[in-house]
């Protein structure tokens, strides 16, 4: 990737009611943004209920170098709705950008208008909004495409680029639809050219953006985490998916039941989560790989099914994309909080794979592993998404698909295992080789009961700790797959170590380099397994940091509790429970008070 | 819970909606069974009718607010104990009945019901249903059958008909849909009556019926989710494809003849079985006390 | 799970039952179904006789072992696949139909079966039973129902009579039992059956008919449990309360017909029900996926 | 209590077939030693299946002094069956006592004969037991009696005593039945007198018991776990227990069933184990107090529901009686690994009471702490027993009744409350006054979403957070009713410090006892509560340990790795999964070691 001669790194926020196209505004100035060849993370906040007054906030990320995170506060806030928007400025920047409706339908109070809360060092731009709409189209719904035709103006983007994006997004639309959208932008456009008088300094004249337009087209995905979960199943084998729906997976199950089916796959809407888990284990019992989705509250009617997976050794990946919790909890808000329940969930001596994917790409390099780990160690194995990257946009570059050897992860017994075969053969690694029915020869029959070599039901103490002990032997050696835990910052010893996981591991990274850059040393370290635990390298890591900080989206610390654990010493803890992902900036913050 | 607000009507018409609303009924006395908060239900969800038709009964029985318990699952039908003047709880998905019947066995003094949507009751809460009718728990249970997952936003349920296109089943829905009121009957309910949110004075009616019912009232309500099945329960198909079948009182005893009724289109509206002479789970526990 | 060997009857005569058993079988072709693993079932239990109808059925379809696959939940009856010479899967108490599910629609090349105890389909399963009939997925699905829970010595279960004594309801059960065929033929079931674990001949050619239906079967077997049910569903009373429909071939395919003829005792033996023509789950998927 | 004047303290094991009577003799022996004064602690260990050959071991220790743990071998094997108690002889200590059937129905081989394998320094009694039951009664059935008649001739035993403590046992069969065990006692007790030649130093002549038998008919029960649960319940006003039959758990339930209705109170049989915890947080939402009581599968059922009870504030208590695991495991086994399940198992954040009874009489505690804590403290409390406390027996003084202001614990509003009723009021304890179904004006209603303090659907960044603060503000609360954490051994600086949990706990303190006799510095710790855990109390204990042992029946160390994260040190773990209880000579032998 090339960087530009002239850096560009902003936070541009929509924020509006339900209904006012705030949220498709965010994603046409997101795609416009990477057809550009800028990099992009883009995320959506709404209401919960299926209809409210309540407020959205399109927020996106746009910058010219590699995005971590998607930035705190906003550098410019685009207002299509005053009331909504005054309780947005708290997340506007000091000296930041407004751009509002300066002639509202029903003009504004002092402590309702926008601009009149804005606070001083606020550069405030009034454009007619709902007028300019009106103008354009008979009507106010355009107040967005206005809005962005104004921006467009204002920071000296490509007008006629910024057309094709919107074309592009209703092009399946109405002519008219497409027409009254670009007619909008462009009033904003002409309006804002003629009418206002910039005051910022932000702008794109002179950016070459690290990629050009061409390159990008070929390499670049715009995607969520939902939906390359579901490329990377498709790309890994994937041939069953049940589902449930339930916030924020569904996607993944609706995304699959229109591919999987052209893949030779089956997509199974089961009744509950018990149901899906328990095809998703007669699948991977069958041979094929197999996944469910679903979010806390399904995850957690799925424990049962989670140790006869581990027991009976049959492959099944479960994905719990989390959201505020306890119990119903907040189901659309972003947490960190299903730790403990997939790493300890289970009853009894329950050893079970953890991935977390720290962002969007990770999802992908997640799925593939897990479907692989699975299979080879036929165990389960759960991949820890959250809210935020389900949903949250970014621009990625095309992942590589698998290597053949992560395709066909079964091992199978040779005709030497087959002479009085042992299903649950006593071996090193903890695998014992596998059949899958239909093998002359190989049968043999799977209990969550504890059994012995051949898999028949065996209470004895010697027999229950020898496949207890092949159960956890199995697992510790996933680790050797393990992806490297990802270090950033100096390799040296370091005030601050920062240790992070899942979503908020993009935030850590980051503020690692930024607080370097302010003269704090520090090191950052994650790992997309969470277990088994890379507890060696976790250690040897702590043994060079002063301190060592762990920053999560949880209240109090589920993962630095398990770290601590491991590292045997007291940390520092991050925890927020905002439904928002986690800022660089505030990881900063910590590490300057520590 | 999810909804894309981009795919949303304007603020202003839901309001405008509700404002009418409220401005009809303000005037109504059973109105004091509805709680300050404001529906979050879409515009034109059937669900407004079902819960006008509950308030109308409970205050046709002049039932004090604070017997009433209402329990619910998850789902847009889950949210009504937020939208009722009374004590109630929002439990999990699928499982109003499990608790429901908890709390009825603890205080057989209060009026208990339970409210699901169709993914809540037939989906992840179909395993209780079979045992509540069998035990005969004396709760009225109100089935919100939209024939689809509301919540989250259009995914087949276990009444939606074969070959219709959801958001989870994009080439068509391969499942065959399970009939509520045959299933009600086949696990022996002692009530069993079926309502139409169009239908306010039948469903209000019915729903007394259930009220007074000592045992298990099941009560489905055809209604449409009008965000999520533009082609199938609509307002439209659900006015030709609704008859009433008269039967409001007295209600039949004859499971085979409720049988047949349950099995013809139109849909017949109003008390497909009735057996009143069944004691409840709780007399039953008392008969054999004594007996023993 | 936790017989209290006090109660037990002696080894020997449990271990001369088995010889003998074993003798007379030995001989027989259809005995390479079995698996060398003797059966930890009671001396006089019905699973020994509904086990060789299985194995029969399997050969004289000449079943291939690897082809076959024998899905259980927990319970005595869920101990079946340790007792088949074939591939089994031993899942979870109530969860047979979710994990053959799967595994079917993974691999259409094999015969799947579904084996659970009462307590097992009906109770904690009972959830499952609506969805993978409707669905119409092409397994074969064996009730082994002796009104019991068995392997937990004996509470009541779904289809334990009214005011039965257990050991989970002293003074009687309070619960009206269900009636599985009711149920399987409400939740429309293409294949619904009936068979007696006192009439080998009877299962054999229920069970063949029903691995030879595309599509759900369901078979329920009235069997006795020796240990824990000294009263209600012996051998005994089995026997003076079955008869034959005399169904067995050709199946009716009447509804309204069977549902009579489930509510009917004496017990009816035979095939109630079966829909032929219509198409298993994949066979649905395919065509849509064709048609779209 | 008396101390005797001559100790008296021996592990008697009878081990058989099943149906050869073992479990019933070892009953008869149980209470006939209570009844004669003396402490016992007895367990059986018999196969899993209905029907099996398998092999039934009936374990009685019995002394004159508190006992802490039921000892790992035997003084003294009574060999019904040689087949079997030839792989019982391992338990048997050197020097240990044989008694065995001296003209079996077939003879033995060498290698299938229990006095030919049992080591020289056993001191072997060859009684007819079989022949000796033919005579008295006709049939063989008699052995077990036979047998009790031997070890009463040799131990100089009270032989009237034991009669009528047979005649106690089958009491109310018919006649026949009465005489054949009777006199198959007398003719073992007759001939044996008549035959043996003692060899041995056992004898109970001029033993005091501890207990007079008059004292003891008034203050002992002999009794379970799960029997003293289920009174404890009783005495603790429990109205509502809902349960689906599970081993270990059943036996609860259908005590229950016959004595909660004569309480006024309803027992539900559901349909499963989340019905039967919807129904008991139904009952308590209600105001009454609730229970139910399952193992490791239906506890794993219930997560979801868990999630409910914290997050809606609605008492329920749920008893987990662990056995082996993961999955359906091992039904019939003892073991401690739901620990993590426990206390972590819930999705979100998610804080549990869990209680963990150490011994038998400490479940009547537990139960009734339970009871209270969850009414009081509007939230889930998990009892942690498990197989062995489950099912072994105790002779124990009758326990106190609880306070009566532990039966009335919920903290109703007064009417200045109930002005604009906060139901989930924002307080400094935690506690919000609860109302329940049917108090005008306290209307209110419950949900597992995220709610304000009236309890409406609210997913605001500063509600969530002040409403899970609350829930963790409530939960730390309850340490400040919890029983005192046991310690043992030396109040000073030690070289080992012991740190256990449940049914482990006993024999840790006896083997720190034991090991201070062997000259080894050691002091023991238990807590009965282990979420919310006394973190302080536990790092001043280990504060004054140069090494920690945790010993427990799980095969990783569940809670060695909860208790490390405290206190931020490694320790020595002792893990077995035999299946056995734990005995405190293995934990000495490993203090031995460290
Ligand atoms: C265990 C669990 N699984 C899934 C969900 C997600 N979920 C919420 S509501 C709902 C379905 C709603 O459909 P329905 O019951 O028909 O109610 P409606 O919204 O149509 O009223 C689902 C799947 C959940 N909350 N909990
Ligand atoms: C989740 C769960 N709950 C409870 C149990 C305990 N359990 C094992 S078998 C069984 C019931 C058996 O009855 P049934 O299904 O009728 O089978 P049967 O033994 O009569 O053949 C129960 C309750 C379990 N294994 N798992
Ligand atoms: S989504 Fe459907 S069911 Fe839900 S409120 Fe809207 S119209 Fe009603
Ligand atoms: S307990 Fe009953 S069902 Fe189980 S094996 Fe024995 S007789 Fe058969
Ligand atoms: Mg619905
Ligand atoms: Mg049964």
């Amino acid at each position: 990737m090339k960087t530009s001669d002239k850096d560009i790194n902003i936070v541009i926020e929509i924020c509006g009611s339900a209904g006012e196209g705030t949220i498709s505004a965010g994603e046409i100035l997101s795609r416009f943004m990477s057809a550009q060849g800028f990099e992009i993370m883009s995320f959506d906040a709404y209401p919960a209920e299926i209809r409210g007054f309540g407020k959205c906030v399109a927020h996106t990320r746009v910058s010219a170098n590699p995005i971590y995170s998607p930035g705190k506060l906003a550098d410019v806030l685009i207002a299509l709705n005053d009331n909504h928007a005054i309780s947005q400025l708290s997340a506007l920047k000091k000296g930041g950008i407004l751009i509002y409706d300066s002639q509202p339908p029903k003009p504004h109070e002092e402590d309702e208008s926008v601009v009149a809360q804005a606070d001083a060092e606020t550069i405030s731009y009034g454009v007619p909004l709902t007028m300019l709409a009106q103008k354009a189209a008979g009507n106010a719904r355009g107040r967005n495409m206005v809005a962005l035709g104004a921006l467009t103006a204002l920071f000296h983007l490509d007008r006629d680029a910024f057309t094709n994006s919107i074309k592009d997004r209703y092009g399946k639309k109405k002519q008219i639809v497409i027409d009254s959208n670009v007619n909008s932008f462009l009033e904003g456009f002409d309006w804002t050219k003629e009418n206002i008088d910039k005051a910022d300094a932000i702008s794109f004249q002179g950016v070459t953006p690290p990629q050009t337009k061409a390159e990008q087209t070929e390499e670049k995905l715009i995607i969520n985490g939902n939906q390359l979960v579901a490329k990377a199943a498709l790309d890994a084998d994937l041939k069953f998916y049940a589902g449930y729906p339930i916030t924020p997976a569904t996607k993944i199950m609706e995304i699959l039941s229109k591919e999987l089916p052209k893949h030779g796959g089956t997509l199974l809407q089961t009744e509950d989560e018990i149901s899906a888990i328990g095809a998703v284990i007669g699948a991977g019992y069958g041979g094929i790989r197999a996944m469910t989705g679903t979010s806390g509250p399904g995850f957690a009617l799925m424990t049962e099914f989670t140790g006869l997976s581990v027991m009976a050794e049959v492959p099944a990946v479960i994905i719990d994309s989390q959201r505020g919790g306890p119990s119903t909890g907040i189901p659309t808000k972003t947490e960190q909080s299903d730790f403990n329940a997939a790493v300890f969930g289970g009853t009894g001596d329950c050893p079970r794979v953890v991935l977390a994917p720290t962002d969007t790409t990770s999802c992908y390099d997640a799925t593939v592993l897990a479907l692989y780990l699975a299979e080879k160690y036929q165990t389960l194995v759960v991949i820890l998404l959250d809210f935020f990257l389900s949903n949250s946009i970014r621009n990625i570059d095309v992942p590589q698909k698998p290597a053949p050897e992560m395709l066909n992860a079964n091992i199978a017994p040779d005709a030497a295992d087959l002479a009085g075969y042992q299903r649950y053969k006593i071996t090193d690694s903890g695998i014992s080789p596998r059949t899958i029915p239909g093998t002359p020869g190989g049968m043999f029959f799977a209990t969550g009961l504890e059994h012995d070599a051949y898999g028949r039901p065996n209470y004895t103490d010697k027999g229950h700790l020898a496949m207890t002990a092949k159960r956890f032997r199995k697992h510790a050696n996933v680790l050797n797959e393990a992806p490297a835990p990802v270090i950033s910052g100096s390799q040296k010893t370091v005030d601050i170590g920062v240790i992070s996981w899942g979503s908020s591991a993009g935030a850590a990274h980051e503020a690692v380099m930024t607080a370097a850059e302010k003269g704090i040393s520090g090191a950052g370290f994650s790992s997309m397994m969470l277990s088994p635990f890379p507890e060696k390298q976790v250690k040897a890591f702590a043994g060079r940091c002063k301190k060592i900080l762990i920053p999560e989206l949880n209240y109090r610390g589920q993962f630095a509790d398990f770290v601590t654990r491991i590292i045997n010493r007291p940390v520092e803890r991050l925890n927020f429970i905002t439904g928002r992902p986690m800022a660089s900036e505030d990881i900063v913050e910590k590490m300057k008070e520590m | 819970m999810d909804m894309n607000p981009s795919d949303m009507a304007a603020d202003t018409a839901r309001s405008l909606y509700l404002d009418e609303k409220l401005a009809q009924v303000r005037e109504k006395d059973f109105l004091k069974y509805r709680s300050p908060d404001l529906p979050t239900w879409c515009p034109g969800c059937g669900y407004f009718g079902i819960m006008d038709a509950f308030y109308k009964a409970c205050r046709e029985l002049d039932l004090a607010h604070e017997n009433i318990c209402a329990v619910s699952g998850i789902g847009c039908s889950g949210r009504t104990p937020v939208f009722i003047n009374s004590y109630g709880f929002h439990t999990l998905h699928g499982r109003s009945i499990p608790v429901a019947t908890g709390l009825k066995l603890a205080r057989e003094d209060l009026t208990v019901f339970a409210m699901a949507g169709d993914g809540d009751a037939l989906g992840i809460g179909g395993g209780h249903l079979p045992h509540v009718a069998r035990k005969n728990i004396d709760i009225t249970f109100i089935l919100f059958d939209n024939a689809i997952y509301g919540l989250t936003k259009g995914q087949s349920s276990s009444t939606t008909p074969f070959e219709t296109k959801t958001n989870s089943h994009p080439v068509g829905n391969p499942d065959t849909p399970l009939n509520p009121i045959r299933l009600a009957l086949a696990y022996g309910s002692s009530f069993v009556a079926r309502g139409y949110a169009g239908d306010p004075e039948g469903m209000k009616e019915i729903i007394k019926a259930g009220i007074l019912h000592k045992g298990f009232s099941f009560i489905q309500i055809l209604t449409p989710c009008v965000t999520f099945d533009k082609a199938n329960r609509t307002w439209k198909a659900l006015k030709e494809n609704v008859c009433s079948l008269n039967l409001h009182l007295p209600a039949p005893d004859n499971m085979e003849s409720a049988m047949r009724a349950a099995e013809n289109e139109p849909y017949g509206v109003g008390i497909f079985f009735q057996d009143k002479e069944r004691p409840s789970y709780q007399d039953i526990l008392r008969q054999m006390q004594r007996a023993k």
